[in-house]
């Protein structure tokens, strides 16, 4: 199986070490606590545990089998089979970061793309090897803003609109840190414009952060909030769904001076919530101070391109308590995912795939708004997800929808209370006219009772 | 052969996928949002295959040899896991699914807490933290959080054994410790005077790495512990090595109170060419409640009849989630299944063969490098990659020069107190052959030292590459490629 | 998409060319049916293919999901995913035959790895690089013993208890020859022991053809028909089951010249009949005589080891019409994933599927013989297979076990008229105690009507 | 390096799978048929995956570069299409399941046995025969059978022109036909004359490949076929070149009453190393009864509510199967993908650029080349291999030189109708940049022939191995290895 030891090697290579027995190895394990039984089920055989594991999958109903309209912050996309090709290859899932360029330039190359890809995506000019998710991204933002004015900055305010769940991660990671100051994401409305976030900002500002498209699917130019940020000396920082950008202009117009996000729409399966991609791009003028990998362009000693890993001093491993993370794996399999899929649409396959996004939503919105006892709440541009009130309570909706083979939307009670009869629709290419009808069919049963 | 970047490979107008066409009636697109460009490549599926196929050939993997990376327990990744996390069931379930439509997962998931809780001891399991560095990060914030609940806020040093894991330091500076290393003695465990002599009122606790970083059992193990829990500190312990230690001993039988694990080394998840890898965070009773959420839990007890109901729960002072969703569940099913194969007697075999390789090969090269610690070592070894009369020859030469035997190098230049460090970790997933192969190589080249160190300083010779320019490299700072000028 | 050219290009290659329009290139095309409008349906793109094939494979009932019971020439066994992730490697399934040695090593050391791994087990000399499938491997054992006699001796014996289809492959590739005689097969009962094929041997056959086990399932020792034949001066030929062999004396003990099977459980799922393999193997006296690829172990200029595709001079595109056989192509990655399969189970695990094959099926078998009604017929020893006579109509049975979510045996009535109530049941490791307790409680339903 | 076998890699004892305990109460096993050695290899996992990743490495593949095999159609094989043969409802079927039971797999069979119709003209197709080859076989039987069953059994004699493919010699005299060749004239067609001369009242048919192996298609062939009916006599197309027909002309419309198709060819099947293939067969209406069964058809017709039930039938006077079960089965699901992704419009694109990116190459290497036969090409092009100022440089020499350039070699010795023929097929799923490159390589080995021929000759020196001694191959013929004595 997995140990190719058979007994008579196992014997030559003891009498090699010098010990009569295995057990003999482990005498510096304190005696009391050495071999403990360990109460497992019994161990499995591939058969056996591709059996168990097959019955557990049909546990659940994955999106494969129900109409999706879940999205907040997780997207089914279409996933061409040549990205599962490509990670699938021993070469790239086994081995590991590539600290030896020489037997590496596979890894090395496919990040330095990836770097590219992303930058070139956002508007941005420089772009790390990935964090672990879009709110990781979002705290190492923080962080890098942090560290960026030496701490003599506290405020970093983030926009309510804002992924809950990022703003949840930001607050977890800067608990340490007694000269942070979050703010600006508890307000009573979530849905209240940017540019109420422009009070907030002063000189003790160090980041201002928005979301983009924001989490209720709208569309906002930030530039006014970007400029008083600006004005102040603070950094603006945006997070974005990389699919709208096939579409919207990059946050690099409107001033953006760090891009984050979540990368799981490009090419990653939904998996329950992981592995996602942290995408992390700045402005030239922070490259320095970019957590995590970074791989550059050199050349080797006969003068061939090749690519290393770079600004390694900054990491934890040389900085050690002095690095501004801790950083140490990056999403490297995600990534290469991520460029796969960026390469094999294009520019031309990810702005139709924004558009498709972009007409199904608004096409769902328009039907939805027709329910009676349903209503469009998102009235500003939006993208691919748009809030709807309800005639009755969205769990119980949802629970209706799921008899009926479709995954409602995510249920915006939980996390604000200012919206509790409203659910968040997503809507992707994998919606077809006829699902959007159908569920609008089922929506009309719910608008009965 | 160099390989062009995809944007030189781009072609104006090239498709890789198509779409379906708008079936819906389609709705202005709002004008001033719109982006003028977008710079990507533009390629068909077979440019990018075999572009990325060109790639992959120019990497070392586990796949293709024996990978013995110090520290970083770079196994054999065995099929079936792909093939699991693959399962379009598991694949394709969002994150925010009503818990009744995800039950199967949420089973698996809650089957791995329960595992990893009895295979280390501990009294509570999160998954959620995304690596290894994630996991001690977490553990860490646990540990304050600890101390806040008590209101212990004079607490604010962190001990950390110079023989520790390389990430500790930030992860106690990114939590707001400060940090004071703790010496290593001659036999390489903690100097415990050293550790006496720390251990004032304001110790947050210990960071202990053990097996070490020298591959070494803490021969004090307990008297170190009960040193600092005396203190009033907690013990944190570094589950990157916890593969030497499966089923020959539970951390938490010797009482470290939190604890990260590396699904990624200890439990055969791959290593994706730098991540994704997954941390989950063991803990002791008293500290569960700090605990980043959520949870699975059982919120509805099962019955003959039926199974029982899967949730989430939140850890009343939890410290607050680490990243969105569930973590790593992709990476759970694979330890999972890697887990359910082995059962008690195999993990235990894992962990006792890992710990013969390393002996073994450790018997084949002593003499030949010198090792500054000579102990049975655990899962992993350190040597000294220099020779006294040739001092021109360093740690990175025969680390490069491993390479043009087919091997790829150990880690080098960690941990920093042995000078020029090679750190050797074989795993139990090699065979015999296999070891001797290598033991052999690194004894040439031990005589190619003495005999042609110029073999050593060129190496490697074989590969795609020579030597890079890392100077370079940081001077210019070339970090992304652009759309070549006339591609449009 | 698959076709790289863009417009410019194209325009570009067409001056290149010096034509003005690609449809100056078809001018040679008889003009009445140039260009023909085909009535096809409209293309789809990667994302509605992959829907609509999975709407269709889910249209189905697979094994996946059903209890399967059923043999007859194709088995469900269970197959590791390393077999999978080595055949999906581009570098083996997008190669071709490797005629330019040089730069197709990897394919040319797998197959003669591929013929090493089942001339071990067969316990023969040689082995070809395959043939399509079992039938047609028998229908070219038959050619080549017409080929080693010249035409000389006409008479081919298939036993009876040869699968069906194999011996109707083996008569639709004969037909054309007018100097073979196919004989044994057609008897009243299909059951007869070997021993009455010893009774038809004479100085005029060329060929004896058995199978082992048989098409029910039964274990014979064939000794004494193969010394009958060797005394005639014919050959002996071998239909095996792989599985079977690693529990089973090879047939090289009871004196075969040739060996053919069907390769199929060897790694390869049932994919509703094909690709499958076909296993040839001979004795090294008539290795010469093998049609198909075969590969050879040699030297390069430097002496280093190598292979190569050898004795291609019998080959078609080099003797024509002279040659024995049209093969070109062969199962090359059928053939790999069978080696995959054989080198991840070795010695150990073949024996042990082979074992747990042969004790579910007895165990199946005696409890099946405790149901009212039914009655197991195999007396002999068998394998995995066995008879069942039945109470009712074996496709009423089917139809209700398929209902119980269980795949019954094969309808021997719809190939032997005077099996008319048997069904041939089929027992792997891929079924449980528990799925035969199951099974045998539903059969026990159909024992009440 | 040079790989060890898995025979010398095995260490007894090893196991690579482990599988469940037997559950049931045991049976003895019978003693007198048990065989006592099992003489298989024994590998563990890693060693089995490390084993065929190495293999793998030694390997040109369609994914690796250009692969311009003539005759051979090594186009880029989509991804999807090896995603839709594995989806499990496919894969996990057995072919003797009840029909109700496997409607989807049926319904696909049907669907791509119409589409193969459409495509090339054909009033019924039988997905059954393996391979183009057998495919051959197959139609060359439907000919004998249509010939007996009008009682003319003195029609023995097949036509082959000489610029056919080579394995219609043998499929007829397989089929008890004897071969008549025919020549080939100046223009690159069918020499009327002497196809009229040869067709008298023992003509059972002609076996046409058109485009022909020179890559040229047939100015006469309304005229050939004709000829050749009017004899009495069948025509049978080989569809291996039915890549440059594909929307472009049907070989139904023609005349031609019987083709086979070769899935892996055309419809972008991969070739595996050698196989599997895949080689259905279409013939006219006087021939459907012929056809090997079962055929795919609708036994009850379908309404608003209800979709048609497929089922199986036998067509009457039917040759009888030519293998088990239905075909291969894997290889419809690619190939209807790939026909279903394109729809009409994009097949004719596959032919027009098949044929322009062939004419174009020709357009580059030509005069640095000889072109016995200069025309406009189809989607291949036969140059002559040599050059009359340096006799000793042969078309292998140009083949392995090309290996050194990274470029698989064309197909060379083929057809025989040239002398050292070098017969290039590029396909339409290659870029400009590719074919440039690759014509590049062929004009600078143009000169290297006359410049430093000693690089040709000693082609390739790139290579994992260099030319190998088929001499000693034949002559020792070692065609298996087995265990090390040693190993127990």
């Amino acid at each position: 199986m997995f140990t190719p030891h058979t007994n008579a090697e196992r014997e030559e290579m003891l009498r090699a070490v010098g010990v009569s027995s295995i057990e003999d190895l482990f005498k510096a394990v304190p005696k009391k606590y050495r071999f403990p039984s360990l109460d497992l089920p019994p161990k499995k055989s591939e058969l056996e545990i591709t059996n168990e594991l097959s019955d557990l999958s049909n546990g659940n109903g994955s999106v494969k089998d129900l109409m999706c309209f879940l999205g907040a912050g997780a997207y089914h996309h279409f996933i061409p089979a040549a990205v599962d090709s490509i990670i699938s290859r021993g070469e790239f899932f086994t081995a590991y970061t590539p600290y030896q360029p020489e037997i590496s330039q596979g890894t090395l190359q496919a990040i330095f793309e990836y770097q590219s890809l992303i930058a070139n995506l956002t508007g941005m000019d420089a772009c790390n090897a990935s964090h672990y998710d879009g709110a990781t991204a979002v705290a190492e933002a923080v962080i890098l803003a942090h560290a960026h004015y030496r701490g003599k900055r506290p405020k970093m305010i983030l926009s309510p609109s804002l992924n809950p769940q990022y703003r949840e991660t930001v607050r977890t990671y800067t608990q340490g840190f007694a000269d942070i100051e979050i703010t600006g994401d508890l307000v009573k409305d979530p849905l209240e414009s940017p540019d109420s976030l422009i009070k907030l900002i002063d000189m003790q500002t160090a980041l201002v952060v928005v979301q983009y498209p924001d989490f209720f699917g709208r569309i906002y130019d930030y530039a006014k909030v970007a400029e008083v940020a600006h004005q102040n000396g603070a950094l603006f920082a945006v997070s974005i769904n990389p699919i709208a950008l096939g579409l919207l202009k990059p946050p690099s117009e409107f001033g953006a001076d760090i891009v984050v996000g979540e990368g799981q729409p490009l090419g990653i399966p939904l998996s329950l919530g992981g592995p996602y991609l942290g995408l992390f791009a700045t402005k030239k003028e922070l490259v320095r101070k970019i957590s995590g990998r970074l791989v550059g362009e050199t050349v080797d000693q006969d003068g061939k391109r090749g690519y290393v890993l770079t600004l390694t001093a900054r990491e934890q491993h040389i900085r050690r308590e002095k690095a501004t993370s801790n950083i140490c794996s990056n999403q490297g399999l995600m990534a290469l995912a991520s460029s796969v899929y960026l390469s094999l649409l294009g520019k031309q396959g990810l702005r139709q795939v924004a558009e498709l996004c972009y007409q199904k939503a608004h096409y769902a919105a328009g039907q939805i708004s027709t329910v009676p006892g349903f209503s469009v709440r998102t009235k500003t541009p939006f993208f691919h997800e748009f809030i709807v009130d309800c005639p009755v309570p969205v769990a119980e909706l949802n629970a209706h929808l799921l008899e009926h083979g479709i995954l409602g939307g995510f249920e915006l009670g939980t996390v604000f209370p200012s919206l509790k009869k409203s659910c968040l629709i997503a809507v992707t290419e994998m919606n077809t006219k006829d699902d959007i009808d159908i569920f609008v069919e089922v929506l009309k049963e719910m608008s009965h009772d | 052969m160099t390989e062009k970047t995809i944007f030189e490979l781009s072609s104006p107008g090239r498709k890789g996928v198509e779409f379906p066409a708008v079936d819906v009636p389609t709705t202005d697109l709002p004008a001033e949002f719109l982006r003028e460009d977008l710079p990507l490549p533009e390629l068909a599926e077979v440019d990018v295959i075999r572009h990325y196929t060109h790639l992959s050939h120019l990497n070392y993997c586990v796949d293709e040899g024996f990978y013995p990376l110090g520290s970083c327990t770079m196994k054999y990744n065995p099929r079936v896991n792909e093939a699991m996390a693959r399962l379009p069931g598991f694949a394709y379930c969002h994150p925010l699914q009503p818990v009744e439509s995800i039950q199967g997962s949420l089973a698996l998931m809650y089957n791995l807490q329960e595992m990893l809780k009895e295979i280390a001891g501990f009294a509570e399991v999160s998954l959620q933290p995304a690596a290894g560095a994630h996991g001690e990060f977490t553990g860490v914030m646990i540990m304050r959080a600890y101390h806040q609940s008590k209101g212990e806020t004079k607490r604010t040093k962190m001990l950390i054994p110079d023989s520790a894991h390389g990430t500790n330091p930030a992860s106690s500076a990114m939590t707001g410790f400060e940090v004071a290393p703790i010496a290593t003695d001659a036999r390489g465990n903690v100097d415990l005077a050293a550790l006496r002599a720390a251990c004032d009122e304001t110790v947050a606790g210990i960071m202990i790495t053990n097996p070490n970083t020298l591959g070494l059992f803490d021969e004090n193990i307990l008297e170190v512990i009960d040193i600092v829990h005396k203190a009033g500190g907690l013990v944190y312990g570094d589950g990157a090595n916890l593969n030497a230690l499966l089923g020959i001993v539970r951390p938490g039988d010797l009482g470290i109170d939190v604890m990260h694990f590396n699904l990624h080394k200890t439990f055969s998840t791959p290593h994706g060419g730098g991540g994704p890898g997954s941390g989950p965070v063991g803990v002791s009773d008293k500290l569960k409640e700090f605990l980043p959420g959520p949870i699975i839990s059982i919120i509805e007890e099962g019955d003959d009849e039926m199974p029982p109901l899967f949730g989430y729960y939140q850890p009343k002072n939890s410290i607050g989630r680490v990243k969105s969703f569930n973590g790593h569940f992709g990476m759970h099913v694979r330890a999972y299944t890697y887990i359910s194969m082995h059962g008690a007697e195999g993990l235990r075999q894992v962990a006792e063969l890992a710990v013969l390789n390393a002996n073994y090969l450790l018997s084949k090269v002593r003499g030949a490098y010198k090792l500054p610690y000579d102990r049975v070592c655990m899962h992993e070894f350190v040597l000294e990659g220099m020779f006294d009369d040739v001092p021109d020859v360093h740690a990175l030469d025969i680390a490069k020069r491993l390479m043009d035997y087919d091997f790829h190098p150990p880690t080098n230049y960690f941990p920093l107190i042995v000078h020029e460090a090679l750190m050797i970790e074989p795993t139990e997933t090699e065979n015999k052959q296999v070891i001797d192969s290598f033991a052999e190589a690194m004894l040439n080249i031990a005589r190619e030292a003495h005999e042609s160190p110029e073999l050593l300083h060129e190496a490697p010779h074989k590969t795609p590459v020579r030597r890079l320019d890392e100077v370079k490299a940081a001077k210019d700072l070339v970090l992304c490629c652009w759309l070549p000028e006339n591609s449009e």
